[in-house]
C-alpha cells in the first residue's frame, strides 16, 4: 500500500465516523457511505481492486448489518474494523475467514479508546459553553468544526498506524498492550450508555411508577429474549392504552 | 398564531447544520447540545439583529443536555426552531415551554428512531444489498446508496420543515388542546420500554467472581446473580445510575468518574470482567 | 321489542342450512356469504309471504363477504336471523344495523372460535381418544365422537337460537345501551390480536435469494430479513393486503391475481420458494 | 381394493371434506367422520380391517392433532392424506413409518389444487349472485347444494386415483409433475389466508392505531414464540383493558 | 381520627407474636390464623378488659383462613392491629371492614412478597455468600446472617408500625377516598397474575398415560395435552379448586380429601403419575 | 456421630424448620439459622469441623438457592435434605457429589409427610376453635405454643433417625418403602399448593372476568417461560393501568 493510498483511506474512515460532520453528516457519512459494504467500494476504488473489496466488504458488511448505537454506545467499533481489516485484506490477499477474524479484533480492542475520546471532547465543549458566557458568539458557534479535530486524533491516527504498517503491526500492538489496561478501560466502557439512558429517564419518568414501562421493556429483552423491534411494538401497544386512558379521564 | 421570521434559507440552512453537526462533539455530559448551540448561533442575527443579549441568551438556554435520534428526531430540532422564531417574532412563547417540548420529545425519538432506522430499515436494506454485491458487484453498493439517501433526505427535510410549522404553533397545540399531553405521556411511554430493552441489550456488568475447586466451578457468582434474574447487574446499574442523575443531580461526568473508580477497584479485586 | 315471526320450525331449519352449508361454497371472495343466502332463501316465504321484492332484498344483502368461525360463530346467523325476523314484522330495525352487527361480530368470533375449537378442545379430545385407540380399539373412535357431537351439537344450537333472541333486541342493545359498543370494541382486539398471531403462524413467505460461494452460504436474503424481524415478508405482506383491500378497495380476486403474479415472477426471478 | 371400495372411500373422503355439506356440514364431517382417527374406523369397516385401519389411524391423526384452517388456510391436506394414505396402508400392508410417509407426501402436493378449487367455486358464486340480481329466488337459495359438485370433482377423482392405482400411481404422479407447477402453486397458495384476515382486518380496524393489536398478536407468535391460546389470553387482557377503559368514559 | 388504646409495648409483643408464631399451626385449612387468635388473645385483656364477650368476639373473627407472606406482608396484621385498637376504644370500626381489608390485602402480598424476599432478595445475598464461603471459610456465613437480619428485622418491624398506624386511620381512608379502592383492586392486580404464575410453577398434575408398542412411544397422552397448552392439567386444576372453594364453598379439607380420591384412583388407573 | 451429637442436629432442623417457632419465627429460623449455608455452619460446630461442612454446605446451599415456599407447597424438602446429607457428608466423608445426591434423594422421598402432617395439625387447631367456642380464652392463646408439638413429631423423628444410623438406614428406607404408598403420596402432594392459591383467588377475584389476570400469570410462565419477577413485572404493570383507569372513571 502506498502511503497516500492508507492516508486515503485513514481519511475516508475518519470522514465516515459517527461523529464526524464533513461528509454531510451522519446520515451520508456514518449510515450511508460509512456502511462497511460501501465502504468496501471506494476503498476498492482507492486500492485499485473494487471487485475483491466488495467481496470482503460483503463479509464484513453481514458481522454488523444488525448494530445500533443507542445512547453513544458505539461498541464494537464496526469503523475502525472496516478500515482496517479491509484494506489490509485486499492488499496482503487475505481469504474471508481471516479478513474477518482481523476485524473482529480490531472491532473490540478499539473499546479502549471510547472513553479518552470523551474526556477529550469535553475540552471543546466547555470552551464552547465559556464563549457563549463570555458574549462571543460567533466564536462559539463555530467550535462543533474546529472541535471535530479531537475525534480526528482519536481515528485518523490508529487507522493510518494499522493500515500502513498492516496485519504485523496489528498483531503487534494487540500482543504488546497491557492487558489490565484494557480490561479495566473495557469494564469502564461496558456500561457507560446507562448514563445517557439516565439522561433521558430523568426527562421520561414523571412518577416512581414510570419505571415500571423501563422494567418491562427490559424484562421483555433480557428475561424473555424479545427483539428491539417486539419490544417497541409492546411498548407502542402500552401508549396506546395510556392515550385511551388519558382520553378517557377527560371524558373525550 | 404570531407571524414568525422564519424564512426558507433559514430553515434551510438550520437543517444541514443539524444534519451535518449534531454529533460533532458528542460525550455523555450534553450530548448533542453543542449541534443546538451552533444551530442557533448560525441564524441569530435573523432573529435578535443586533441585540446581543437575546442572542446570547437564545444560545445559552441550548447549552444544556440534549439527546435523541438525530435523523427521525430531527423534528424536535425542527420544532425549537420554530418556536424560538416566533419567540422572537414577538409571540406568547416561554423559553420554559421551548426546554419543556425538547425535553418531552427526545427520549421517545431516541428509543422509536433507533428500533426503526438502525434496527429495521438500514438491515433490510443491507440484506438485499449484500445480496445483489456478493460476488463483488457494485450494485448492491448503488442499490443501498440510491434507496437510503432517496428515501431519508426527503423523509428528514419533511420532518425538520414540519416540525417549524408545528412548532410555531405548538405553544398553543399544548396549551389549547388536551389532546397533546396525552400524547407526549403515550410517546414517553413507549420511549421508555424501548429505553429499558435498549440498556438490557447494551449495557454490560459481568461480575467475574468464581469460585474454582479442582478445576470444577463450584461458585460463578454472575451466573447464580442473572439467574436470580437475567441481567440483574445491569438493571440495578440502570436504577443507580437514574437515581444519581436524576435524584441527586449528579452530572454525567461525575458519574463516569465513579464508572471509572468501580472498574479499577471491580478488576483488580477481581469482581468484574471486561 | 316488536314482536318477531320467528317459529321454531324457522329456527330449526335455518339452523340445519347454516350448520350443513357454511362452506359449501367457500372461496376467498365472499366466503361463507352462499350459506347466509341460501338460509334466507328458504324461509322468505315466511318473512315476506308473496313480496317478491322484499324476498329479492333480505337475499341480496346477504351475498357479501361473510365469515367466522363457523360452529362457536352460529351465534351471528343467529343474531342476523333474528333481526331479520324482527324487521319482517315491522320492527324499527336498519339494513345497516344487520350489517353492522354481522361485521362487528364474525372477526372476534373468528379468532376466538379457531382458537378454542379446532385450537384447544378438539386436539384434547383426540389425544384421549388416540389413547384409547392406540391398540387398534374402536373405543376412541366411539368415545370421540359421542364426547364431540354430545358437547358441540346442543352447545351450537344453543348459541344459534341465543341468536337470534338477543337479534330481535340486539338494536335496542346497540342503541339504548352503551355497554354494547364497549363490548363490540373489546372483542375486536381480542379478534385482531388473534389474527395477527393466525396470521403469523398460517401464511409463509419465503425469500429464497441466496449467494452460495464455494459451498458455503454467503448471503442468505431470507434469512437476514427474518433475523430484522421474525417472519417480517408475511407482516408486511399482510399490512400490503389489508392496505389494498381496505384502503384501495380492491376485491379479494384482484388481490389473489395479484399474488399469483408475484408467485410466477418471484419463482422465475428467483426470490421467492415454495 | 375392489372398485366399490375404491369409490366408497372417496365417496367418503368427499363427503368429510371442510367445504362439503351433505354429511350433516362440518361438525360432523370435517370435525368428526373427517378426524383421521374417525376416518379410520370407516376405512376399516369398508375394506374389512377396522383393527389395523385404526392402528394406522392414531399415527395419521397424531401428525394432523393440532390442524387448525383459519381464513380458509387447509394446508396440509389432511383430508386427502388420510383417504389415499390409510387405505393404502392398510390393503398394501405398510407399517407406520411408511403410511406417515405417505400421508405427509400426499398432503404437501396437495396444495397445487387449492387455488384452482377456489377458482372454480366462483362459478356458481357468480351465479347465485346473478340469480338473486334476476329474482329467480328459488333457483339462488339451491345453488349451494349442487354448487357443491365443484368440489366433489377436486377432492373425489383425486382420491380415486391415487387409492385405487395405489402409491406406485401416486409416486409417478409425484416424480412427474412439473416442479415448477407444483412450486408456482406452492408460492401462490401460501399467503392466501392473508386475504381472508385482510378482509376480517378491514372490519375489525377502526382507527389506524389498532393494527397495533394485530402486531402484537404477531409478535407473540412470530417473534416469541407464544401459541395460539396464549395469544388469545393476552388478547383477552387487552380487551378487558379496554372494555374497563370504555366504561371509565362514559364514567360508568 | 378516633383514639386508640395502643401502647408501644402492645405493639412490640403483637409483633413479636406474629413473627414468631405466623406458620405454627400452619394446614391448608386456616392457614396462619392461629397465630392471629394467639397475637390477639395475648392483648385481649389491654383491649376490652374483664369483658370476656368482646375478648372472645375478637378472637373469634380471627379464626378464619388467612395467608399471606409472613415477613413483607406484616403490614396486613399490623393494619388489623391498628383496626381493632380502634374500635376497643369505641371508633367506628366495623368488624366487616377489618375482615374485609385483611381479605384485600392478603393475595397480593403473599404474591409480592413471596417474588421479592425468597424470590429475590434471599437468592441474591446468598450468591454472595456462597462465594464468601465456597472454601469453607465462615465469612459467608456470618455476612448473610448480618445482612440478612440487619436489613429485615427494621423492615419488618417499620412495616408492622406502619400498619398499626394506618390501621387507626384505615377507615376513613377506605370510606373517604376513593384512591383506596383504585389501590387494592390494583394490587389485586399484581396478586392474581403472580399467583398464576406461581401456580403454574409450584403445582404439578402429570398425567401419565402412555401406549408404547415396541419400545416405541406411539401416544403419550400427558405431552399431548401439555402439547395443547403447557401444563394445562394444572390450570384446569387450579380452576377446579377455585371453583368447589369460591362457588361451591367447599372447606379446604374437603378439596384435600377429594385429592387424595383422585390420587389413589388416578394411580391405580394408570393416569397420574408422581 | 455421638447420641448427643445426633440429638443436637435433629432439634436444629426442626427449630430451623419452616413452621416452627421457638428460634424466633421464620425470619431468623426457616429464612436465616434454616438456609443450608448457614445451618451447615451450626452443624460443623456441632460436629467440631466448621469447615468441611460449610463446604458442603455451599453445595447444598447452591441446588436449593432459589427455594420459595408459596402457598405452602414446601417441596423439595430443603430442610431435611439439609440436617440429613449434611452431617452424614462431614461425618463419613462424603465428598461433594456424594453428599448432594444423598440431599437430593432425602429431599424427595421426604414429600409424603407432608399431608399426614397436615392433617395433623388439624388436631390443635380444631381444639383451638373449640377453645374460643366454649370462651376459654387464655388456653386457646396457648395453642399455638404446644400445637407445634405436632411438627416436632414429624420433623424431630426423621431427622434423629436417618442421621443417626446413617447412610445406610436412609437406603434401606428407601428401598423397603412401599414404592405405591410413595407415588400415591407424591400425587396428591403434587397439585396441593392449589388449594391455598384457590382461597387467594376467593378474595381476589371480583367478577369472573379477573381469572384473565390469573390466567396471563400462568400463562407468562407455563407457555413463555418468564420466571416469578419477570411476571411481578408485567403483573405491576397490568396493576398501574388498572390503577389509571380506576382514577379516571372518577375523573381524577
Ligand atoms: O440513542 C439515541 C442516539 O444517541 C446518540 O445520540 C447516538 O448514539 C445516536 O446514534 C443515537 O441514535
Ligand atoms: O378463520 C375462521 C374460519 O375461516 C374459514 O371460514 C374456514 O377456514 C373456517 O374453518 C375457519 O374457522
Ligand atoms: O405464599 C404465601 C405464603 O404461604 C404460606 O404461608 C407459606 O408457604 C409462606 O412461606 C408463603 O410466603
Amino acid at each position: 500500500m502506498t502511503l497516500l493510498q492508507a492516508i486515503l483511506i485513514s481519511l475516508l474512515g475518519y470522514l465516515t465516523y459517527i461523529h464526524v460532520p464533513f461528509l454531510g453528516g451522519g446520515l451520508i457519512g456514518w449510515y450511508c457511505v460509512g456502511r462497511p459494504l460501501v465502504s468496501a467500494f471506494f476503498i476498492g476504488l482507492i486500492l485499485g481492486d473494487v471487485t475483491t473489496a466488495i467481496q470482503l466488504g460483503v463479509y464484513i458488511q453481514l458481522i454488523f448489518i444488525g448494530l445500533v448505537t443507542p445512547g453513544g454506545s458505539i461498541s464494537p467499533d464496526m469503523n475502525l474494523a472496516t478500515y482496517v481489516a479491509l484494506p489490509i485484506g485486499v492488499v496482503t490477499g487475505l481469504d474471508a475467514g481471516a479478513t474477518t477474524a482481523l476485524a473482529i479484533t480490531v472491532a473490540s480492542i478499539a473499546n479502549v479508546m471510547a472513553a479518552p475520546n470523551f474526556a477529550a471532547t469535553m475540552i471543546p465543549v466547555n470552551y464552547q459553553k465559556k464563549l457563549v458566557a463570555d458574549g462571543k458568539l460567533a466564536a462559539a458557534t463555530k467550535v462543533p468544526i474546529w472541535g471535530n479535530g479531537v475525534k480526528f486524533l482519536f481515528r485518523f491516527i490508529p487507522t493510518f498506524v494499522s493500515v500502513y504498517y498492516g496485519q504485523v503491526a496489528i498483531e503487534w500492538i494487540v500482543a504488546n498492550s497491557p492487558q489490565a489496561l484494557i480490561d479495566v478501560m473495557t469494564i469502564f466502557g461496558n456500561p457507560m450508555s446507562l448514563v445517557g439512558f439516565a439522561i433521558l429517564m430523568k426527562l421520561m419518568i414523571k412518577s416512581a411508577t414510570d419505571i415500571i414501562y423501563f422494567t418491562v421493556g427490559f424484562a421483555l429483552f433480557a428475561a424473555l429474549g424479545a427483539d428491539m423491534v417486539t419490544v417497541l411494538v409492546f411498548g407502542l401497544a402500552l401508549a396506546l392504552i395510556e392515550f385511551k386512558v388519558g382520553r378517557a379521564r377527560k371524558g373525550a | 398564531m404570531a407571524e414568525t421570521k422564519l424564512t426558507k434559507k433559514m430553515i434551510r440552512k438550520s437543517f444541514i447544520n443539524w444534519m451535518m453537526y449534531n454529533l460533532s462533539l458528542y460525550q455523555p455530559e450534553t450530548m448533542q447540545a453543542p449541534a443546538l448551540v451552533k444551530m442557533f448561533g448560525d441564524i441569530r442575527e435573523d432573529l435578535y439583529p443586533g441585540d446581543l443579549k437575546e442572542q446570547q441568551e437564545l444560545m445559552a438556554r441550548h447549552l444544556p443536555f440534549f439527546n435523541t435520534e438525530p435523523f427521525l428526531g430531527c423534528i424536535i430540532p425542527g420544532i425549537a426552531l420554530g418556536m424560538e422564531a416566533e419567540r422572537a417574532a414577538g409571540g406568547d412563547v416561554s423559553t420554559e415551554l421551548i426546554t419543556a417540548i425538547k425535553s418531552a420529545l427526545m427520549g421517545p425519538f431516541a428509543g422509536i428512531g433507533d428500533a426503526l432506522l438502525p434496527g429495521t430499515f438500514i438491515p433490510i436494506l443491507l440484506a438485499i444489498a449484500c445480496g445483489l454485491s456478493a460476488n463483488g458487484e457494485v450494485t448492491g453498493v448503488f442499490f443501498y446508496m440510491a434507496i437510503f439517501l432517496g428515501v431519508m433526505i426527503p423523509v428528514t427535510w419533511f420532518m425538520f420543515t414540519k416540525g417549524c410549522q408545528l412548532g410555531a404553533s405548538a405553544a398553543e397545540m399544548i396549551l389549547g388542546n388536551d389532546l397533546k399531553d396525552d400524547i407526549i405521556n403515550s410517546l414517553n411511554i413507549v420511549g421508555l420500554t424501548v429505553v429499558g430493552c435498549v440498556a438490557a441489550a447494551y449495557a454490560r456488568i459481568n461480575i467475574s467472581w468464581t469460585y474454582v475447586q479442582d478445576g470444577v466451578t463450584l461458585v460463578d457468582l454472575g451466573a447464580l446473580i442473572n439467574g436470580v434474574w437475567p441481567k440483574l447487574p445491569v438493571y440495578l446499574g440502570a436504577l443507580g445510575t437514574y437515581y444519581l442523575v436524576a435524584k441527586k443531580n449528579w452530572s454525567a461526568m461525575k458519574v463516569i468518574g465513579l464508572y471509572l473508580i468501580i472498574a479499577i477497584v471491580g478488576y483488580f479485586a477481581g469482581f468484574l470482567a471486561p
